[in-house]
């Protein structure tokens, strides 16, 4: 069964807060909230539900641009700000608790900004060990 | 019935596991595979046990933990790395937060392959374990100049 | 004023099977706050999109979590199903619900035994392993794992399960019913149990549901959804019952869990007497382009996999929302105001899935 | 009644068997379908390098020049991945799992897959892709 195609709202950041609120004032839950980077900006999206009915809102931001937080209407999304902020390195500003990235710790710096390459491990030689055991089959 | 002379103390620590191993490590203390017919009991207290099960790849954060769980384990001690994420980092090796197995940390003795290793692996791992820990203990004795008993305290 | 002192609470920590780690803010016995603490097992795969192609990342997908790993594959496939507009036979969705739910049961009967163990009784932790047992005997026979199943994939399902396989499956419910019928009944009725999870660690619906509580830890609190509903998959196809309670305490969390064991098995029985012949798979070619948020039911609620892809071989991005994060908020709440002693029933009772929750 | 459900119990746990698989003195659980370990059939394998690459875990490494396929068991996550998509079913899987080992190793196979003279063009096309 394919499901109906989801509809996604780009909004300007200054609103973000304006139309979080109408969501909570009609009795939407939130979803979560997701950051993806595309190129050199980053695309946050913002999801509720009501009755199964699925919203998305979706700011685009360059990196240094501080995003409102949206913990006044939803106390529990200082969860995934602070999570946005250490992955990402998003500044989200006034979360109610602000754990200044030490929410999740990496061992690179907001990871998933960078480019592929220089977060990746040096890749292993494919089994380059010596060989145990010669079977002839 | 017994089938150990001893009665091994494990504990486990829980790397970045995804809970496949884990999980099957408790399932090996519950009734249908039952490990503690060997005396093996899991304790939560490194200074209790002689051997340490490991399970998933070590990462940035629990790195420090487990070389510090594992430093007050009492000698002789036995590591054994569960699960193909503890034996060479598996599938997540790639990963940006991952250092890979167990073994970049601290020493292994047995590894166990599998993913998720199945509760006779695990059993069969801690069965070598065993072996391994006999005869560090015995190394441990003959170095102090202790003559050796048989059976004797660990 | 009282003194104020904080209390550490884990990560390793003997009554936790996994590592999570609380700042628990004290006055007294009273617990004031509660500061959680994430990335013991932070491993960043959702990176590995750029290295997999999105054919193969349906295993690592499938190992975010060991416990209810079917769900996440079969989840994360219907994303790239929806993106790439593949239409997966009927019979492959069937046995979708048919594995998902022996997943369910698998995941609850985990809880349970844990839940038992976190307050103290030992021989209930022991029976409900027993049990799960059974559940894990019909996954390793019908996928060949029992607990990384690995059946999932792209445009169906890799393996069939045989009529007379279907049939003794369904036989088999039947004691698996009536052995759960026991076990659960210890949970509901026992006066010690009652005692120690009444009353203990409430949250309201108007909470649950704004700090975005999903699953049985809302529908405990009496706020009714549940994912399955939206007809995913074989779901539209199939009756149940959502099973809601309304006090909001560990009681009510330990209900739903025990009451949804028989809601899956009647799915399991409705599926097995509906599911129509046919193939299992569909061939898949190209890649996928556009985006779309996934939402299915896992054991511990709403999980979202947000799949973005840009036309090659390689995804732009795969996001997986997972239950328990979401949950950590209520987990907070709940904890503000209860009794140090009471911590690991109420940390419990929000089922925690920790390799989950962090990725 | 609660002594009497508490008969009840008492008398099943008595009279049924023990749930307990007493391994290793009985055989481990197992089913047709259980993954264990990939096993390798080097007369068959046309060094395609299909497995190489559609293995999530980079557990297997191919050379078409040394003409060996090795696998390092501690990598393999078993997932059937290889086996599913080997165009030379030269690859199973087989039920019995990895002993645990105190030393790690990579185990190489020789290929000893000849290609025959007829009929030529069906096998280039699979060892193509």
């Amino acid at each position: 069964m394919m499901l109906p195609p989801q509809s996604i709202t780009p909004i300007e950041v200054g609103r973000l807060v304006g139309n979080v609120e109408r969501f909570r004032n009609e009795g939407y839950r939130l979803v979560q909230i997701g950051c993806t980077k595309v190129a050199d900006h980053y695309e946050i999206n913002y999801c509720f539900d009501k009755d199964y009915m699925f919203e998305v809102l979706r700011i685009t931001v360059t990196a240094d641009t501080e995003v409102p937080s949206i913990t006044g209407m939803y106390w529990g999304a200082f969860i995934y700000e602070n999570e946005m902020h250490d992955l990402f390195g998003i500044q989200v500003k006034g979360m109610n608790i602000d754990f200044k990235g030490t929410l999740i710790k990496t061992r690179v710096k907001f990871p998933f900004s960078q480019a592929a390459e220089k977060v990746a491990t040096p890749k292993p030689a494919p089994a380059k060990a010596e060989p145990k055991k010669e079977e002839a089959p | 019935m017994t089938y150990l002379a001893k009665s091994p103390w494990i504990v486990h620590y829980n790397g970045s596991s995804c809970n496949g191993c884990d999980i099957e490590i408790l399932a090996a203390l519950t009734p249908v595979f039952d490990v503690e017919r060997f005396g093996i009991i899991n304790t939560g207290n490194p200074k209790h046990a002689d051997i340490l099960l490991v399970t998933g790849s070590v990462n940035s954060q629990n790195r420090e933990p487990l070389k510090n769980v594992y430093d007050q384990i009492p000698d002789p001690k036995v590591v054994v790395a569960i699960g193909i994420c503890a034996t060479s980092g598996g599938i997540f090796r790639e990963c940006y937060n991952v250092y890979g197995g167990t073994d970049t940390t601290i020493p292994v003795d047995v590894y166990v392959p599998g993913c998720a290793a199945r509760p006779e692996s695990i059993i069969d791992g801690v069965v070598k374990a065993l072996g391994i820990l006999e005869e560090k203990r015995k190394k441990i004795q003959e170095k102090a100049g202790e003559p050796l008993k048989a059976g004797g305290a660990v | 004023m009282t003194k104020q002192i904080i209390v550490p609470f884990g990560p390793q920590h003997p009554v936790l099977p996994e590592p999570i780690h609380l700042d628990l803010v004290l006055e007294d016995e009273r617990v004031i706050d509660a500061v959680p603490s994430i990335g013991y097992i932070h491993r960043g795969f959702e990176k590995l999109v750029e290295k997999r192609e999105f054919t193969e990342y349906t295993y690592i997908a499938e190992r975010t979590c060991g416990i209810c790993s079917f769900i996440h594959g079969a989840t994360y496939c219907q994303a790239i199903e929806q993106i790439m507009n593949i239409e997966v036979p009927e019979r492959a969705q069937y046995l979708r619900v048919i594995w998902s739910e022996y997943s369910r049961l698998h995941s609850h009967l985990l809880w349970l035994g844990l839940f038992a163990d976190a307050f103290g009784f030992e021989n209930l932790f022991m029976g409900a392993w027993r049990i799960r047992e059974r559940v894990l005997d019909v996954l390793e026979q019908t996928t060949g794992g029992r607990v990384i199943q690995g059946s999932a994939k792209i445009g169906g399902v890799r393996r069939d399960i045989s009529g007379e396989k279907l049939d003794a499956m369904v036989k088999d419910l039947d004691i698996l019913d009536r052995e759960m019928k026991d076990l659960t009944t210890v949970f509901l009725e026992d006066e010690s149990v009652k005692h120690r999870l009444r009353n203990v660690g409430i949250l309201s619906r108007e909470d649950a549901y704004h700090l975005g509580a999903v699953g049985p830890t809302a529908r405990g609190s009496g706020a009714a959804f549940d994912l399955r509903m939206t007809g995913y998959g074989a779901y539209d196809r199939l009756n149940f019952q959502l099973v809601t309670d309304s006090c909001g305490d560990c009681y009510s969390r330990c209900l739903v869990r025990a009451k949804e064991l028989f809601t899956s098995t009647d799915l399991i029985r409705q599926a097995a007497k509906k599911i129509p012949d046919g193939p299992i798979d569909v061939k898949v070619t190209g890649a996928p382009n556009g985006e779309f948020f996934m939402r299915a039911e896992q054991p511990r609620g709403e999980l979202v996999h947000y799949v973005k892809g840009n036309g090659t071989k390689f995804l732009a991005r795969s996001r997986i929302r997972t239950p328990t994060l979401t949950n950590i908020p209520p987990l907070v709440k709940i904890l503000q105001g209860c009794e140090l002693a009471d911590v690991p029933v109420i940390v419990l009772s929000i089922d925690p899935c920790i390799s989950c929750t962090e990725r | 009644m609660v002594f009497f459900e508490m008969t009840k119990t008492a008398l099943k746990s008595v009279l049924s068997k023990p749930a307990t698989i007493l391994y290793p003195f009985e055989p481990a659980k197992k089913t047709d379908l259980s993954r264990g370990h990939v096993v390798f059939d080097g007369s068959k394998c046309i060094s395609c390098g299909i497995c190489m690459k559609k293995c999530p875990a980079q557990a297997i490494l191919v050379t078409k020049e040394a003409k060996t396929w090795q696998i390092d068991r501690f990598r393999c996550i078993v997932c059937n991945s290889c086996v599913d998509t080997c165009p030379a079913k030269c690859l199973s899987m087989d039920t019995q799992y990895t002993a645990p080992v105190s030393v790690k190793g990579v185990e190489v196979f020789t290929i000893t897959y000849v290609k025959p003279v007829k009929p030529p063009a069906d096998k280039a096309g699979a060892a193509g892709e």
